[in-house]
C-alpha cells in the first residue's frame, strides 16, 4: 500500500539554489578535504589540517556575504523547507566566525595535548556544518537532522581525551543526556506530525492557529519538542549535562559547546516558536517564562559557588541562557515579536563574542597557572597585565556594565520585555534585574583574583601568549568593545521581519 | 526646546579626551612610572583647559537653554541618540569633575598608594573623568546610563586594589548596591520610554532625550509615575546614599585611597542628586509630588543619622564618611522640596560638598601618611607638629558645618529655609518638621565637627608621637616652627599639597563670600527644570 | 513726594561717612587677611595691622556718627518749624541711611549685603570700633612674646569685623553672617592656650552651646522671611530679610501673629544662647579660659551683647511677636528676670576674679533684656552703651592685676589682696567701674541701670522692678567683695611676692580655672623676684581711658537733667511716626523725609497701637518713657548703697576675724574708745547680723544656685552630650552594622547558601539527571496539558 | 485502521524506554533504552503517516533509523572507551564531577 501512497505522489525533481546552499557546500567539500589531507601529512605537520580548517570556514563565510548583498532577501528551496534569508544569514556567519575563532583556541591546545588532530578538525567542521544547516531548516525533518548532524560530532569532541576519565565521563553524560532528549523531542515531533499531518512547520504554524481548543496532545507536543531544545540551550531544569560536560572536556570544545551549540539550540527554539508554533504561545510561553527564570536564578546561585573556573563558566552561560530565553517568554505578547526576535540575535552575537574572549583568555591564562582553580588566576593582572585587562574586560561584558557588549544585549532583553508590558513581563524584568546584580557576585570574585589578590606560589614569569590565541583574543575584545560602544552595528541585524509575520505584527 | 548648537564639539572633546590619554598611556612601559604620571596630568590639564575655554564660551545669559548641543544618531533602533548639552545645572558640576580630577592628578605625584603601580592607577582615574564629565552632559537617558555605569568599574578597581585593609569586601559592596540600584533604574528608563511612547501626541517621535521626556512625561497616568519614579528613585539615592541605602559609603570612603576617596565624595555622590534634579523630578512631576514627603523624610533622618554616626566614630576617615551622609541629607532635603530655592541649595549644596568633604579627605589622607593611623584617639596636638595642616583641617571642619561666608552655609542654609515653604501641594507642616530637624542637624555637625578638630588638633601631640622637646616648648609650636622636623614623618603640608589644595580653598572661600557665582548660573536652569511645579 | 496736602517736606541731610559706613567692617576683615599672610614677616608680628584696622574704623564710625546728629538735627529742626510745636509729640522720623547690593539671587528670592546706619548701629559701631582698639593696644603689651601673639591679633580682628559686621547688617542673612563670624573667632580665642584640655573644651562649650542657639537663628530667619517676604515685596520692594522691611511688616496689622511669636521665640533662643542668658549662660564663665583681652572684648561689647542687638534691632518683631505692648509677663521678661538674679548670686562664690565679672556680664545683660522684655528700649540700648565701658575696664583692670599684681594668677583668695597700694592706677580705675557697674551716682551705670528699673516699674511690670532693686543690690555686694579680696586686706600668695612655681600655678588653674599662666612666661617668667608693681604705660592708658569713660559716659543720656541732655532719646531712638514708604526704603543721599501733618487721629496714638493706613509705615513701636523722679531714684541709691556698705563691713568683719585684726584694730582705736564703743555696738551687731542672715541666706542660696548650675544645668548639657554620643554608639553598632548592613550581606550569603543547597541536585550520575530531565518534560507536559484542554 | 493501537504501542514503548534509560545502570542497556524510545517514535511516524496519507511520516521514520544507527555506534565506541579507562560500564561510577 505504500507503493500506491508514493504512486499519488508524482516525483518532480527539486530546484536548488546552489548561490543558497553554497556556504554547505564549501564546509563540505572542506570537511572531505581535510580528511584527505589528514591521511597524507605526516604527524610533525599536522598543523596544517588546523589552518586549513580555518580557512574553509573562511571560505564558507564569503557565500554567506554574498547572499546578504544579494538583491534576492528570500531564497526558499524544497517548498519552504530550507529557508536562506537574512536571520539565517546573520546566524550562519555567526557560527562560522565561532567555529574559526574556536579553531585558533584549539590550535596550539590540540597540538600540545596529545590528540588526533586531523579528525577533531573533520568533526568541529562536521559540527559547524550541521549548525549552519540548523539556521535554515523550516521542517521537522530537517530540523532533527541538522540537529544530530551538530551534535554527534560534539559528543566525540567532548570526550576527546582518550586517556583522560574526566572527558569520557563528559563525553558519555553529555552523549546519553542528549540522545535521551533528543529521543523525548522525536516522540513530540511525531505527535506534531500526527496532529498537524505535516513536517513542515509554516504549514504545523497554519495548523495550530486556533487559539483555546487545544487537545492535550499538541500541548504534550509542543513541550516534548522545546524541551529537546531547551536541553541544548542548558536551561534549568534541562542543563545538568553542562557542568560535567563543560568541566571534563576539552577548553576549547566547552568553548564551542557553550558559545556555538547553544547558538544554534536557540535558532531552533527560535525557528519553532515563530514558524512553527505562533498561535500556540498558550503553551510556550509559560513554558519558556518559568524556565528563563528558573535558568538565570539557578545559573547563578550555583555558579557563586563554584571554584572550578570552568565550571562556573558553565553556570554562568547557562545563567545567561536564562537571559536569552527571557525575551522569548513574552514573544508572542503584544508587539513584542520583533523586539525579542531581535533581542535573541544580538544577545547570541554579544554572547559568542565575549563568551568566546572569556575562554580564549582563561586557555591563555591557564598556559601558565595550569590549573583550572579560580585561585590560581590571583595576581594575573600583575605578572599578565594584559590577559587581566582582557579578562576583566570579558568579565565586565558578561556582568553587563556599559559601555561592554553585555550591556546593549541585556538592555535589548528588557527592552523586548518590556515591550511586553505586561505583569508577567515585568515580572520577569525585575527577576532579571536582581539576577544581574546576582551574577556580578562571582564574575567580580574573578576580578577580584586577578587585580586584588597576590600570585600563588609568586607565579609571576610574563605569559607568553601564542599568536593564535592573539588573534582569537583581539577578535573577540574588538567584538565586545563594537557592539558595547556603537551597538548599532549589530542591532540593525536584529530587525527581522520575515520571521515575525506569522505572529501578524 | 530651544538649545545653542554652536561649537557643539566642545563637549565631546571635553568628555573624551582623557581617553586619548589612556591610550597613550597604554604604549608607556610600565616601569617609567614618571612618564605615565607626566602624560596623564598633561591630559587631565588638557582636558581642564577644554572645560575652561567651554566655561569661556557658556553663554551665561541663557543659563537655562542646553547650550554646546549636539545630536548625533547612536543606537537608531532603539531610538536612542548621542544627545549631549550643557546647562546651568550641569555646568557647575561638570567644571568642577575635571578641577578635581587634575587636582587629585597633582596630589597622585608623590602620593601613589600601594601597591604603586602608577600607570594603572592613573589610566583609572582618567577613564572615571570621562564617565563623570559624560554624566553631566548626556540629554540621554541611555547615554546618561551609560556613563553612569562607566565610572564604577574604574572605582571598584580603585578601592578593590588601592585601598585599606577590608577593600575587597568594600569594594565588592560598593558595586553590588550600585549595580542593582543601576538595574532597577534601567529598567524605569525603558518603562519610561515606552510609557510615554504611547502617550506622546501624533506626529511626535519617541525617543530617550531627556528634554522630550520632560516636555511629555507629565502626560503619564499617576500610579505609572509612581512605580517607574520609584525605580529612578533606588538607583539614585543608592548613589546618593540616602538613608537606608548608604551603608556602601562608610565602608567604601574608608577603604578608598585618598585620591578614591576625594572623588567620590566630590563628584561620585553628586551623581544619584544630578539624576534626581536632572531627570526625575523634571520627568515625572505627579510621582515627584508623591514621593517628596518620604525623600525629604528618609534626607531628614540621613541628617540625624549621619551625625550620630559621625559621634560614634573612632577613626577619622570614618567620620568623614559619615558626614557625607549627612550633608547630601541636606542636598535632598533642598530637592525633595521641589522649589527653585531647594534646587539652588541642592545644586551649590553639591559643589560646596564636594570641594569641603573633599577637602576633609585629602587631610585626612595626608594625617594618615604622617601618623600611619586614623583613630582619632591616638591622634592629637597637631596643630603643635603641623600647625598648617591643623588649621587647614580646621578651616575645613568650620566650612564642613556650615559657617557662613564659606561655601558649606550656602548649600545648608537656603536648603533649611526652602523647607519652610515647600512646593504648591506638598504639606507645609511636615516640611516645616523638617526644617526644625534639619537645623537640629547643622548643631550636630558642629558638634561632631569641632569634637573632631578638638581631639586631633589641640592638646599636646600623643608621647608616641611627640618627637624630640615638642612636649611643653611654648617657644616654638606657633607658625613655622611648628614643624622642625623631630619626626621626619611629621612633616607638615608639602608642595605638591599645597599645589592640589589651594584651589580647593579658595574655592570654598570664593563660593562662600560670593555665592552669586555659582546661584545666577544655577538659577536659570533650575526655574526650567521646575516649571512643571509653577516655579 | 506723593504726600497728604497737609505734610511738608524737609531735606535731611546725608554726608560722605554716612554714605560708606559698610567700609568700616571692611578694613578690620582685610586687616585680617594682611595678617595671617605677611604678619610674620613684620616687625610687630601683624599687631599693627590689627591696631591700624581698629583705630582705622574707630574714625570712620565716629565720623559717621558726626554726620548723623547733623542728620538729626537737621530733620528735627526743620520738622519743628515746619509744624508748629505741640502737634508734633514724637521726634520726626529720620531714615536710616540704607544701602544694599544684591549680594546673590536664589529661586527669585533676592540676597542683599549692604548697610543700615541709624542711631542703634552707630552707637554700636563707635563703641565696638572703640573698645576694640583699646583691647588692641592693651594686648600689645599683654601678649608679648606670646608664642601665637600672630594667630592672636588675626582673631581679635576679624572678631571684630564680624561684630561690626552683624551691627551694620541690612538684611538677616548678613546678620548671620557677622553673628557666625563672631561665633567662630570666640572659639579661636577662648581656646587661644589650647594645649591645655580644659581651653580647647571651654572653646568647644561656647561654640556649641552657642549654636545651639543660632538653630533658633536660621529657624527664626526662615519663618519671618517666607511670613514677610509678600508683604515686603509688595508694599517696600524689599525681600522678607530686609530689617528695617520686617520691622514695617511687624507693625503694619497684616502680619500674621502665629509667624511673629514663633519668629519672635525662636530667633529669642538665639539671643539666648549668645549673650548667656539662663539657661544657656554657662558657657559663658567657662570662656574666662580665653586670655583675658578676648574676655574683655567678648564680654563688655561685643559676642554676648550681639543678643541684645538683634532684640534691639528687630524691636518691632518682638514687640508684635511678645505682645510687650500690654504689660503681660513675656518671655525675654521673664528670662531677662532670671538671669539677672541666678547670674548675681552665683557671683558671690567665686575664686576667680574673672569668673566673678563673668556672672556680673551676665546679670548686667539680663537688665538689658528686662529693659527690653519691658518695653524700655532706649535705657536697655544706653545699658548697652555705659556697660561697654566700665566692664572692658574692669576686665583689663583684673587682667591686669594677674600680669603684674599675681604673677598670672587670677585666684582672688589665693594670691592677691592688698594690691590698692602697689598698684595704684589700676586699683582707682577698679573701684571707678564698680562705682559705675554698681549704679553710684552719676556715674555711667546709674543712668542707664537706673533708668531700665525704672522703666520696668512704670510699664507695669512691678515685679520685676523689684527683681532688678534687688539685683541692683547683689551687685553692689558681690562687687565690693571682689574689690575687697583684691585690693585690700593684706597681701597673699603672690601678691605677696611668693613665687609659685610651675605646678603652683597649673594646680591653680586646674582649680579655679585662671588660664593666664602659659600666657607671657617666657616675658616674665623674672616677676616673682620683685612682686607686685604697676603695669607698664600700654596697660594702664587703656584702662584710664576707659575709667573715665565709666565716670562721664552716663551724662550722654542723663535724664535726671532734663531733656536737653538726652541725646539718646534723641538721636538713637527711632521715631514711632508713620512714615510715606517710600522714603523708608529709598535712601540715597538728600532724599526728603515726609512729615505727616498735625492732626491725624492716628498719630495722636502713634504706632503699634493702630494700624498705619496704606502707603504709610511704621518702624518702631511708641515706647513710652518714665518721668525721672529723683524720689524713685534715691530708693535705688539707697539701695546700692545699702549693697556696698553692708558688703564692705561683711567683708572687712569675715577676713578680719580669719586675720586676727579685730585686735589689731581695737588696739588702734584706743584713742577714741568711748564714742566707738557704740560703734563697735554696732559692729557686733552688724557682724551677728552679718553672720546669720548674710552667711545664712547668702551662701546657702547662692551655693544652691551655684551647685544648681554646675550639676543640673552643666549636667544637663553634659548628659545630653553624653547621652547623645551614647545613643550614637548604640545606634552605629546595632541599627547601621547589624540591621541596615546586616540586611546586605544577609541576603549576600542567603544567596550562596541557596546556591549550596542547589548543589547535590548535581550529584553527578547520569541516570538522576536523566530523571529530572524527564520528570520536568513530564511535569511540565502535564500542567500545560491540564490548562489547556 | 488501528491507528489507535499504534499509538498506544508506541506509547507504551515510549514508556518502557523511559523507564530503561532511568533506571538501567548498565550503559549499553540504557543505549537500547533509547532504540525502544526511538523505535516508539518511528511507530508514531508510520502510524500517523498511514492516517494522512503523506510520506512524511515514512521519510522521517527513515531519517530517524539511519541516524540512530549513526548514533548508537557513537555511542558503544564510548562505552568501549569508558571500558578501557575503568574497566567498568556502571553509570553510577562516573561521577568524578559533581556539584
Amino acid at each position: 500500500m505504500l507503493s500506491s501512497i508514493l504512486a499519488q505522489v508524482p516525483w518532480q525533481s527539486p530546484t536548488i539554489d546552489y548561490h543558497a546552499i553554497a556556504p554547505e557546500i564549501v564546509l563540505a567539500g572542506g570537511i572531505c578535504l581535510i580528511i584527505l589531507v589528514d591521511l597524507f601529512v605526516s604527524e610533525s605537520r599536522k598543523w596544517i589540517t588546523a589552518t586549513l580548517t580555518g580557512f574553509v570556514m573562511l571560505a564558507a563565510l564569503v557565500p554567506v556575504l554574498t547572499l546578504a548583498v544579494s538583491d534576492a532577501d528570500v531564497r526558499t528551496m524544497f517548498d519552504g523547507r530550507y529557508v536562506v534569508d537574512e536571520f539565517a544569514l546573520t546566524l550562519k556567519a555567526l557560527f562560522l566566525v565561532a567555529g574559526y575563532v574556536v579553531v585558533l583556541l584549539s590550535q596550539n591546545h590540540v597540538e600540545e595535548g596529545d590528540y588526533y588532530q586531523g579528525e577533531y578538525y573533520t568533526l568541529l567542521l562536521t559540527s559547524v556544518t550541521g549548525m549552519v544547516m540548523m539556521a535554515s531548516s523550516r521542517d521537522l525533518v530537517s530540523i532533527f537532522v541538522a540537529l544530530e548532524f551538530l551534535s554527534i560530532p560534539a559528543y566525540m569532541l567532548a570526550a576527546w581525551r582518550k586517556r583522560d576519565r574526566k572527558s569520557n565521563e563528559a563525553g558519555v553524560k553529555y552523549y546519553l543526556l542528549g540522545v535521551f532528549a533528543s529521543a523525548v523531542m522525536l516522540y513530540g515531533m511525531s505527535l506534531l506530525y500526527g496532529v498537524t499531518g505535516s513536517t513542515l512547520l509554516s504549514e504545523i504554524g497554519s495548523k495550530l492557529t486556533v487559539e483555546g481548543q487545544f487537545g492535550g496532545v499538541e500541548a504534550l507536543a509542543i513541550t516534548f519538542v522545546i524541551i529537546g531544545f531547551a536541553f541544548k540551550v542548558s536551561a534549568v531544569p534541562f542543563h545538568s549535562w553542562a557542568p560535567d560536560t563543560y568541566e571534563g572536556a576539552p577548553t576549547p570544545v566547552t568553548a564551542f559547546l557553550s558559545v556555538a551549540s547553544k547558538a544554534a539550540g536557540f535558532v531552533a527554539l527560535v525557528t519553532l516558536i515563530y514558524v512553527g508554533f505562533p498561535q500556540a504561545k498558550d503553551v510556550w510561553q509559560p513554558f519558556i517564562w518559568v524556565m528563563a527564570a528558573v535558568t538565570m536564578t539557578v545559573g547563578n546561585l550555583l555558579a557563586l559557588r563554584q571554584t572550578n573556573i570552568v565550571r562556573m563558566l558553565a553556570y554562568s552561560s547557562i545563567s545567561q541562557g536564562g537571559f536569552i530565553l527571557m525575551p522569548l517568554a513574552v514573544a508572542g505578547t503584544g508587539d513584542a515579536a520583533g523586539p525579542a526576535l531581535q533581542a535573541v540575535i544580538v544577545y547570541l552575537l554579544v554572547y559568542a563574542a565575549m563568551n568566546l574572549g572569556m575562554f580564549a583568555v582563561v586557555i591563555a591564562a591557564s598556559r601558565t597557572t595550569r590549573s583550572g582553580e579560580i585561585s590560581s588566576f590571583g595576581g594575573l593582572f600583575s605578572y599578565a597585565p594584559a590577559l587581566g585587562v582582557l579578562m576583566t574586560i570579558f568579565l565586565a561584558s558578561l556582568a553587563g556594565i556599559p559601555p561592554l557588549g553585555g550591556w546593549i544585549a541585556k538592555f535589548s532583553a528588557f527592552r523586548a520585555v518590556l515591550e511586553a508590558g505586561n505583569g508577567w513581563a515585568y515580572a520577569i524584568a525585575v527577576i532579571g534585574a536582581i539576577n544581574s546584580v546576582v551574577a556580578f557576585g562571582y564574575y567580580g570574585n574573578i576580578m577580584r583574583e586577578v587585580w586584588m589578590k597576590p600570585a600563588p606560589n609568586g607565579e609571576t614569569s610574563a605569559v607568553r601568549t601564542p599568536s593564535s590565541l592573539v588573534a582569537a583574543l583581539s577578535i573577540t575584545v574588538a567584538g565586545t568593545l563594537l557592539f558595547g560602544i556603537l551597538p548599532g552595528t549589530i542591532m540593525r541585524f536584529g530587525d527581522l521581519v520575515d520571521l515575525t509575520g506569522a505572529f501578524g505584527g | 526646546m530651544d538649545v545653542l548648537r554652536d561649537q557643539n564639539w566642545v563637549l565631546s572633546v571635553g568628555t573624551f579626551l582623557p581617553l586619548v590619554g589612556v591610550l597613550v598611556m597604554l604604549f608607556i612601559p610600565k616601569a617609567e612610572e614618571e612618564l605615565s604620571k607626566l602624560v596623564a596630568l598633561v591630559t587631565a590639564v588638557a582636558t581642564l583647559g577644554v572645560g575652561v575655554y567651554t566655561l569661556t564660551q557658556f553663554d551665561f545669559d541663557q543659563a537655562d537653554k542646553l547650550q554646546f548641543f549636539a545630536d548625533a544618531e547612536w543606537i537608531k533602533v532603539i531610538s536612542s541618540n548621542y544627545t549631549i548639552g550643557l546647562d546651568g545645572m550641569s555646568l557647575p558640576l561638570y567644571f568642577l569633575s575635571m578641577v578635581v580630577t587634575v587636582l587629585v592628578m597633582v596630589y597622585s605625584w608623590n602620593h601613589i598608594p600601594s601597591p604603586g603601580n602608577p600607570k594603572a592607577f592613573l589610566i583609572l582615574m582618567l577613564i572615571l573623568q570621562t564617565g563623570m564629565a559624560g554624566t553631566f552632559i548626556a540629554q540621554d537617558l541611555i547615554l546618561f546610563f551609560v556613563f553612569f555605569e562607566v565610572v564604577l568599574l574604574p572605582m571598584y578597581f580603585m578601592i578593590g586594589v588601592w585601598g585599606g585593609e577590608q577593600r575587597q569586601y568594600a569594594s565588592l559592596k560598593f558595586f553590588l548596591y550600585t549595580m542593582f540600584g543601576s538595574a532597577l533604574m534601567l529598567v524605569a528608563f525603558i518603562a519610561l520610554f515606552f510609557k510615554v511612547r504611547g502617550a506622546l501626541p501624533e506626529g511626535v517621535e519617541a525617543s530617550f532625550s531627556i528634554p522630550q521626556l520632560a516636555e511629555y512625561g507629565g502626560l503619564l497616568g499617576r500610579s505609572a509615575q509612581i512605580w517607574i519614579f520609584g525605580g529612578m528613585f533606588v538607583g539614585f539615592a543608592v548613589k546618593v546614599p540616602m538613608f537606608p541605602f548608604h551603608t556602601w559609603l562608610p565602608d567604601a570612603h574608608t577603604q578608598a585611597p585618598t585620591q578614591g576617596s576625594v572623588i567620590l565624595a566630590a563628584i561620585l555622590l553628586k551623581l544619584g542628586t544630578y539624576g534626581f534634579v536632572r531627570i526625575a523630578i523634571p520627568i515625572l512631576p505627579e510621582a515627584a509630588k508623591e514621593w517628596a514627603p518620604w525623600i525629604g523624610l528618609l534626607s531628614v533622618i540621613g541628617i540625624i543619622y549621619g551625625a550620630l554616626g559621625c559621634l560614634a566614630q573612632t577613626d577619622m576617615k570614618r567620620l568623614i564618611a559619615f558626614s557625607s551622609v549627612a550633608h547630601m541629607g541636606f542636598v535632598m532635603l533642598g530637592i525633595s522640596t521641589l522649589t527653585p530655592m531647594g534646587f539652588n541649595a541642592a545644586i551649590f549644596g553639591m559643589v560646596a560638598h564636594g570641594l569641603i568633604t573633599g577637602m576633609l579627605f585629602f587631610v585626612a589622607g595626608s594625617v594618615k601618611e604622617r601618623y600611619h593611623t586614623l583613630e582619632i584617639a591616638r591622634l592629637g596636638g597637631m596643630l603643635k607638629q603641623m600647625p598648617k595642616l591643623g588649621w587647614i583641617l580646621g578651616f575645613c571642619a568650620m566650612a564642613s558645618l556650615g559657617l557662613p561666608g564659606l561655601a558649606g552655609f550656602w548649600g545648608e542654609f537656603p536648603a533649611i529655609l526652602s523647607a519652610y515653604s515647600p512646593a504648591v501641594g506638598l504639606s507645609e507642616e511636615v516640611f516645616r518638621t523638617f526644617m526644625v530637624i534639619a537645623a537640629l542637624g547643622t548643631v550636630f555637625a558642629a558638634a561632631y565637627l569641632l569634637w573632631l578638630f578638638q581631639r586631633t588638633a589641640f592638646g599636646e601631640p600623643k608621647p608616641e608621637f611627640a618627637g624630640g622637646d615638642h612636649g611643653h616648648d611654648h617657644g616654638h609650636g606657633h607658625g613655622a616652627h611648628g614643624d622642625d622636623g623631630h619626626d621626619d614623618d611629621l612633616h607638615d603640608v608639602n608642595i605638591f599639597e599645597w599645589i592640589a589644595w589651594t584651589p580647593f580653598l579658595i574655592a570654598i572661600v570664593v563660593f562662600g563670600v560670593y555665592p552669586q557665582l555659582m546661584f545666577k548660573v544655577i538659577d536659570p536652569a533650575v526655574q526650567v527644570a521646575l516649571k512643571a511645579f509653577g516655579g | 513726594m506723593l504726600a497728604a496736602e497737609a505734610t511738608a517736606e524737609i531735606h535731611a541731610s546725608t554726608g560722605w561717612f554716612l554714605e560708606n559706613a559698610w567700609v568700616i567692617p571692611i578694613i578690620p576683615a582685610v586687616a585680617f587677611v594682611l595678617i595671617i599672610f605677611f604678619g610674620k614677616k613684620m616687625p610687630m608680628k601683624g599687631s599693627e595691622f590689627g591696631v591700624a584696622s581698629m583705630l582705622a574704623s574707630l574714625v570712620l564710625a565716629v565720623g559717621a556718627a558726626w554726620q548723623w546728629i547733623q542728620r538729626v538735627d537737621g530733620v528735627s529742626h526743620a520738622a519743628h518749624s515746619a509744624v508748629e510745636e505741640g502737634a508734633h509729640h514724637a521726634a520726626p522720623f529720620v531714615g536710616p541711611i540704607i544701602r544694599e547690593w544684591t549680594w546673590w539671587q536664589s529661586g527669585g528670592f533676592e540676597f542683599g549685603i549692604g548697610q543700615h546706619i541709624d542711631g542703634l548701629a552707630l552707637t554700636l559701631l563707635v563703641v565696638v570700633a572703640f573698645i576694640s582698639s583699646l583691647v588692641q593696644i592693651y594686648s600689645l603689651e599683654y601678649l608679648r612674646g606670646d608664642r601665637r601673639y600672630t594667630h592672636f591679633f588675626a582673631a581679635l580682628t576679624l572678631f571684630s569685623a564680624g561684630m561690626l559686621c552683624m551691627v551694620l547688617a541690612p538684611n538677616m542673612v548678613q546678620l548671620i553672617l557677622g553673628w557666625e563670624i563672631m561665633g567662630l573667632c570666640s572659639f579661636m580665642l577662648i581656646g587661644h592656650w589650647w594645649e591645655e584640655e580644659a581651653n580647647s573644651r571651654a572653646a568647644l562649650k561656647a561654640f556649641f552651646t552657642v549654636r545651639v542657639g543660632d538653630m533658633g537663628l536660621l529657624i527664626g530667619t526662615g519663618i519671618l522671611f517666607f511670613s514677610a517676604n509678600n508683604w515686603t515685596q509688595a508694599n517696600l520692594g524689599v525681600s522678607g530679610f530686609n530689617i528695617s522691611g520686617l520691622s514695617a511688616w511687624a507693625m503694619s496689622g497684616d502680619a500674621s501673629q502665629s509667624a511673629l511669636t514663633w519668629g519672635a521665640v525662636a530667633l529669642f533662643v538665639a539671643c539666648i544662647g549668645k549673650s548667656g542668658q539662663f539657661p544657656l549662660h554657662t558657657w559663658l564663665p567657662d570662656a574666662m579660659a580665653g586670655p583675658t583681652p578676648v574676655s574683655s572684648l567678648l564680654h563688655s561689647s561685643t559676642m554676648v551683647v550681639a543678643g541684645v542687638f538683634l532684640v534691639g534691632r528687630l524691636y518691632p518683631v518682638f514687640w508684635e511677636g511678645m505682645k510687650i505692648g500690654d504689660t503681660n509677663i513675656n518671655f525675654i521678661v521673664l528670662i531677662g528676670g532670671i538671669t539677672i538674679v541666678i547670674a548675681a548670686l552665683l557671683a558671690f562664690v567665686q575664686h576667680d576674679i574673672k569668673k566673678v565679672l563673668a556672672y556680673s556680664t551676665v546679670s548686667q545683660l539680663g537688665y538689658m533684656m528686662l529693659g527690653l522684655g519691658a518695653g524700655a528700649w532706649l535705657p536697655a540700648i544706653f545699658h548697652i552703651f555705659t556697660h561697654a565701658f566700665f566692664k572692658a575696664c574692669l576686665f583689663l583692670a583684673a587682667g591686669s592685676v594677674s600680669h603684674s599684681g599675681s604673677h598670672h594668677s587670677f585666684d582672688m583668695k589665693k594670691d592677691m589682696g592688698g594690691l590698692a597700694k602697689k598698684m595704684p592706677i589700676t586699683a582707682t580705675t577698679w573701684i571707678i567701674s564698680t562705682l559705675a557697674l554698681a549704679g553710684v551716682f552719676p556715674l555711667a551705670g546709674f543712668f542707664s541701670k537706673d533708668e531700665i528699673i525704672d522703666n520696668v516699674g512704670h510699664n507695669g511690670y512691678t515685679a520685676f522692678m523689684i527683681v532688678g532693686l534687688s539685683g541692683a543690690f547683689l551687685t553692689a555686694a558681690y562687687m565690693t567683695r571682689a574689690t575687697y579680696l583684691t585690693f585690700f586686706g593684706e597681701a597673699r600668695g603672690a601678691a605677696a611676692g611668693e613665687h609659685h612655681d610651675e605646678h603652683d600655678a597649673h594646680a591653680a588653674h586646674v582649680d579655679h580655672g585662671a588660664h593666664d599662666t602659659h600666657g607671657a612666661h617666657d616675658a616674665h617668667g623674672d616677676h616673682g623676684d620683685h612682686g607686685p608693681h604697676e603695669s607698664p604705660k600700654l596697660i594702664t592708658i587703656p584702662l584710664i581711658i576707659l575709667a573715665a569713660l565709666a565716670l562721664v559716659a552716663g551724662l550722654a543720656n542723663a535724664t535726671p537733667f532734663g531733656s536737653n541732655w538726652e541725646n539718646f532719646k534723641k538721636y538713637v531712638e527711632p521715631s514711632s511716626e508713620y512714615v510715606m514708604v517710600e522714603s523708608a526704603v529709598a535712601s540715597g543721599p538728600g532724599e526728603s523725609i515726609v512729615v505727616p501733618a498735625a492732626e491725624e487721629g492716628a498719630k495722636k496714638e502713634g504706632c503699634a497701637v493702630v494700624a498705619p493706613e496704606e502707603g504709610m509705615a511704621c518702624y518702631f513701636p511708641t515706647v513710652s518713657h518714665a518721668k525721672f523722679k529723683w524720689s524713685k531714684a534715691a530708693l535705688s541709691l539707697f539701695i546700692v548703697a545699702v549693697g556696698l556698705v553692708s558688703s564692705w563691713l561683711f567683708c572687712v568683719q569675715y577676713y578680719t576675724r580669719r586675720n586676727r585684726r579685730l585686735v589689731g584694730l581695737t588696739e588702734r582705736n584706743t584713742v577714741l574708745r568711748g564714742g566707738y564703743k557704740l560703734l563697735w555696738n554696732k559692729y557686733y551687731l552688724d557682724a551677728l547680723y552679718e553672720k546669720v542672715i548674710v552667711r545664712a541666706v547668702a551662701y546657702p542660696i547662692a551655693r544652691a544656685a551655684y551647685w544648681f548650675n554646675q550639676n543640673v544645668l552643666d549636667g544637663i548639657v553634659n548628659a545630653a552630650g553624653k547621652i547623645s554620643r551614647r545613643v550614637a554608639g548604640w545606634v552605629y553598632r546595632n541599627i547601621d552594622q547589624r540591621v541596615v548592613d546586616g540586611a546586605v550581606n544577609g541576603s549576600g550569603a542567603a544567596a550562596r547558601g541557596t546556591g549550596g543547597a542547589l548543589r547535590p541536585v548535581q550529584s553527578g550520575k547520569v541516570n538522576q539527571y536523566g530523571a529530572l530531565l524527564f520528570a520536568a518534560a513530564a511535569i511540565g507536559a502535564l500542567i500545560l496539558v491540564i490548562i489547556n484542554t | 485502521m488501528l491507528t489507535a493501537q499504534f499509538l498506544l504501542l508506541g506509547a507504551v514503548l515510549f514508556c518502557i524506554g523511559v523507564y530503561g534509560v532511568l533506571a538501567r545502570k548498565n550503559a549499553v542497556m540504557v543505549l537500547m533504552s533509547i532504540e525502544l524510545i526511538l523505535n516508539s517514535v518511528n511507530l508514531n511516524l508510520l502510524a500517523f503517516s498511514v492516517r494522512h496519507g503523506s510520506v512524511d511520516g515514512n521519510t522521517f521514520a527513515l531519517y530517524i533509523i539511519a541516524i540512530a544507527a549513526a548514533e548508537v555506534g557513537v555511542g558503544l565506541a564510548m562505552v568501549l572507551l569508558i571500558y578501557r579507562n575503568r574497566r567498568t560500564i556502571a553509570l553510577d561510577d562516573l561521577s568524578e564531577m559533581k556539584g
